[in-house]
């Protein structure tokens, strides 16, 4: 029993100790859009993955922090909205640090549907509102 | 406190009846009766227990060829609210009852009353015993049997199951009361509810030093000194009292413990078995046939019993507790 | 013998409590428990419409559910015995206070028995639980009208 | 990643269970004390703000342990208080809920209805 105790605090250390590079994807035709996003999510050393998709006037950028950083997870995800905000002054745009936004988003980066994209982000807006 | 039968009222016949659990004691082949239900095919198990009572004093009447007319007083008591399983038992009965209540001491209490109105004449045949149910013993003290909490090693089960004796004038073939003490309600300040042994031990030593005292006796002069329920725990501290009091190693080896014996080695158990049915159903069923077999000529039987309830310990009360000892010969 | 000699034998006869143990015990299972609820965290925001502010809830009920489960077959209370404070913290042990009662009160009927022994037990952790949500907003709200908080 | 966001729940949630051990043993209250106790600390955490945090770190490692009942009810406390004030604080109560509470409710009034208790020692 000791030696799994033992396991299971040193493969988180070792998971931390080893940091994997950002992976982020973005859903759009515009190429400079693309890398502008990506780079202000770039910009926040809390964030290992995130997705973003421009939709007409939308802007829906999920992101996931760190896990050991979860804790201020809400504090990113302000700070992120902020800049995100200011580089898309036109657009309406919502950030969420939120696992599902994560997971929905991840499945439209591949949808071709235009309609059906922008009916989703409408829907996941909606459910980011939710609070119970 | 010492009490002497000059008459020597005997044990005329006993019986024994056990739940479904304890077919796993080693006492379980001296036991009349077995039952597959819990509940004894009743809706409560309240009911069940009461039933399991009557079935205990049936044997008996059954073993000595007695009707329910036959039985002069009915002597017993349980754990349950106002002792209800055993009044509704007396209700059926139909015999005068008094009831007993020193808690898992009972079952000592009823028989010293039982020989004492022997002797007095006042009975020819008297049921005297006690008995306790798992499920409604359990949710009566301390938490529903399905709630899960964590009870430490000192904890003890309480059994299900009944013994009654029937006492009538002396029969020199049978086994004979000769002396009983009446035990005084010690407490030492013990709070836990989950060690009922070492609040229990002092009121045994108590008991025991007294009769001994009073009959001028020697613990060596006992084949047998068995007591209620103290459990594993208990029955140790039992024995360091005594030893610390003098007694030696082959004085220490008459002890023995009803409740720490019961299930055996079986850790399931914790500390062992409790409750009034415990030492009743050990008592009149291994213990009398021990010494109608001729095992045994002198024992001391020292029932003990905690007198607490679920309030007196929610309000910080301390745990008071009660032995009651009586001793038996074979001649 | 007095009183204080008698503690002392008891004392040194009575095992003492395996502190060590049964704090790795409730670690082990408590952390178990809490990561199977985890897991439904998940199995909710992939399935359904919850997002991680509004899966608590279902992963609860769920979590309820199955303590009751167990509960009434008898084998949570078996898990009690190892895990102590591993099964009574979390939000499981709480539903085996509430199904323990209810189950135990059946024959006394549904009104006398199961209704009123029910809340025997958790009953004190939803009162202090409720008391103190409205000290706790009362202070705070006294704190922001002071001025020496924000909400 | 997604181990170590599991990781968390476990070590958060253990730790809980530890406090609720050491309660038990060391401080030799009664699990209701201790349950008390813990629901007590979970609303002060919760007031001053530090729970959501601990939830957004353990997810399941927080909302699991009886704590977050008294997290859950001050949070509804105080968002009403924050809506309404004065008035608030005493709506708040009857406005906050715990699916924990009604789960534990409907599934013991179940519970009654199928079983019945067996005591079993092993």
């Amino acid at each position: 029993m000791k030696k799994m105790v033992v396991a299971i605090f040193l493969i988180p250390v070792f998971l931390i100790g080893c940091n994997q590079e950002q992976t982020i994807e973005v859903k759009d035709s515009n190429e400079e859009q693309s890398e502008t996003v990506k780079e202000v999510i770039r910009n926040s050393d809390e964030i290992y993955t995130g997705n973003a998709i421009f939709i007409e006037d939308q802007l829906l950028v999920a992101v996931q922090a760190k896990p050991w950083l979860d804790y201020k997870k809400r504090k990113i995800e302000k700070k992120l909205q902020k800049e995100v905000e200011e580089q898309f002054p036109d657009l309406e745009v919502l950030v969420s640090a939120d696992y599902k936004l994560y997971w929905e988003t991840q499945k439209l980066l591949d949808e071709g549907d235009e309609q059906k994209v922008s009916e989703e982000v409408e829907k996941l807006k909606k459910l980011a509102k939710e609070e119970t | 406190m010492v009490i002497l039968f000059k008459t020597k009222p005997s044990i005329l016949a006993c019986g024994s009846v056990a739940g479904p659990e304890e077919r796993k004691s080693v006492f379980y082949s001296y036991f009349d009766a077995v039952v597959e239900d819990e509940r004894w095919n009743q809706k409560t198990n309240e009911q069940g227990q009461a039933k399991m009572i009557q079935e205990a004093c049936e044997i008996i009447m059954n073993k000595a060829n007695l009707k329910n007319l036959d039985i002069d007083f009915f002597l017993s008591g349980d754990l349950v609210n106002q002792m209800t399983p055993t009044n509704f038992a007396a209700r059926e009965l139909a015999s005068s009852f008094i009831g007993m209540f020193s808690a898992c001491a009972t079952s000592i209490s009823s028989l010293i009353v039982a020989s004492l109105l022997t002797e007095l004449s006042a009975s020819e045949y008297a049921i005297a015993g006690a008995s306790s149910h798992h499920n409604a013993t359990e949710r009566q003290f301390r938490y529903p049997i399905n709630y899960g909490g964590q009870k430490p090693a000192t904890a003890q089960w309480t059994v299900t199951a009944a013994g009654y004796a029937l006492i009538g004038k002396h029969n020199p073939s049978l086994p004979s009361i000769v002396a009983g003490t009446v035990g005084k309600v010690i407490d030492y300040g013990e709070v836990n509810p989950f060690h009922m042994g070492g609040a229990m031990a002092p009121a045994a030593f108590d008991t025991i030093t007294a009769h001994l005292k009073g009959r001028n006796q020697k613990i060596s002069d006992y084949d047998l000194i068995m007591t209620g329920d103290l459990g594993k725990i208990g029955l140790k501290i039992l024995k360091a009292m005594f030893a610390q009091t003098g007694a030696q190693q082959n004085e220490l080896d008459v002890f023995r413990d009803a409740g720490a014996e019961f299930y055996g080695e079986d850790e399931a158990y914790l500390a062992g078995a409790s409750g009034a049915g415990c030492s009743a159903a050990v008592y009149y069923s291994y213990i009398e046939q021990q010494m109608k077999s001729g095992r045994y000529k002198r024992v001391l039987l020292c029932a003990t019993g905690a007198l607490l309830s679920p309030l007196s310990f929610q309000q910080g009360e301390t745990i008071p507790c009660t032995a009651h000892a009586i001793e038996i010969t074979m001649e | 013998m007095d009183q204080q000699q008698y503690q002392q034998i008891e004392d040194q006869i009575t095992p003492p409590t395996p502190y060590v143990k049964n704090v790795l015990k409730a670690f082990l299972i408590g952390g178990l428990v809490c990561t199977i609820g985890h897991a439904f965290t998940y199995f909710y925001i992939i399935f359904f419409n919850f997002t991680e502010t509004t899966v608590g809830n279902p992963t609860a009920a769920t979590m309820v559910f199955i303590a009751a489960l167990l509960t009434g077959l008898g084998i949570y209370r078996k898990i009690a015995q190892v895990a102590g404070a591993g099964t009574a913290v979390p939000v499981t042990g709480f539903s085996n206070a509430v199904v323990s009662a209810a189950i135990e009160g059946k024959t006394e009927g549904f009104v006398l028995g199961v209704g009123s022994n029910m809340f025997k037990m958790a009953g004190s952790v939803i009162l202090f639980g409720v008391a103190s949500a409205f000290f706790v907003a009362l202070i705070k709200l006294i704190l922001v009208t002071m001025g020496v908080v924000e909400w | 990643m997604i181990f170590l966001d599991f990781f968390f729940a476990f070590l958060i949630g253990g730790i809980i269970c530890v406090i609720g051990q050491l309660l038990m043993d060391v401080g030799k209250f009664t699990p209701g004390h201790t349950l008390s106790i813990l629901v007590v600390s979970g609303s002060i955490i919760s007031g001053l703000g530090w729970y959501q945090p601990l939830i957004d770190l353990a997810g399941a490692g927080a909302t699991i342990p009886i704590t977050s009942f008294g997290n859950a009810l001050t949070q509804g406390a105080i968002a009403e208080a924050e809506k309404h004030g004065w008035v608030g604080v005493l709506t708040g109560m009857f406005e906050v809920t715990s699916s924990g509470i009604s789960a534990a409710i409907v599934f013991g009034f179940l519970a009654a209805l199928i079983f019945k208790p067996k005591g079993k020692a092993n």
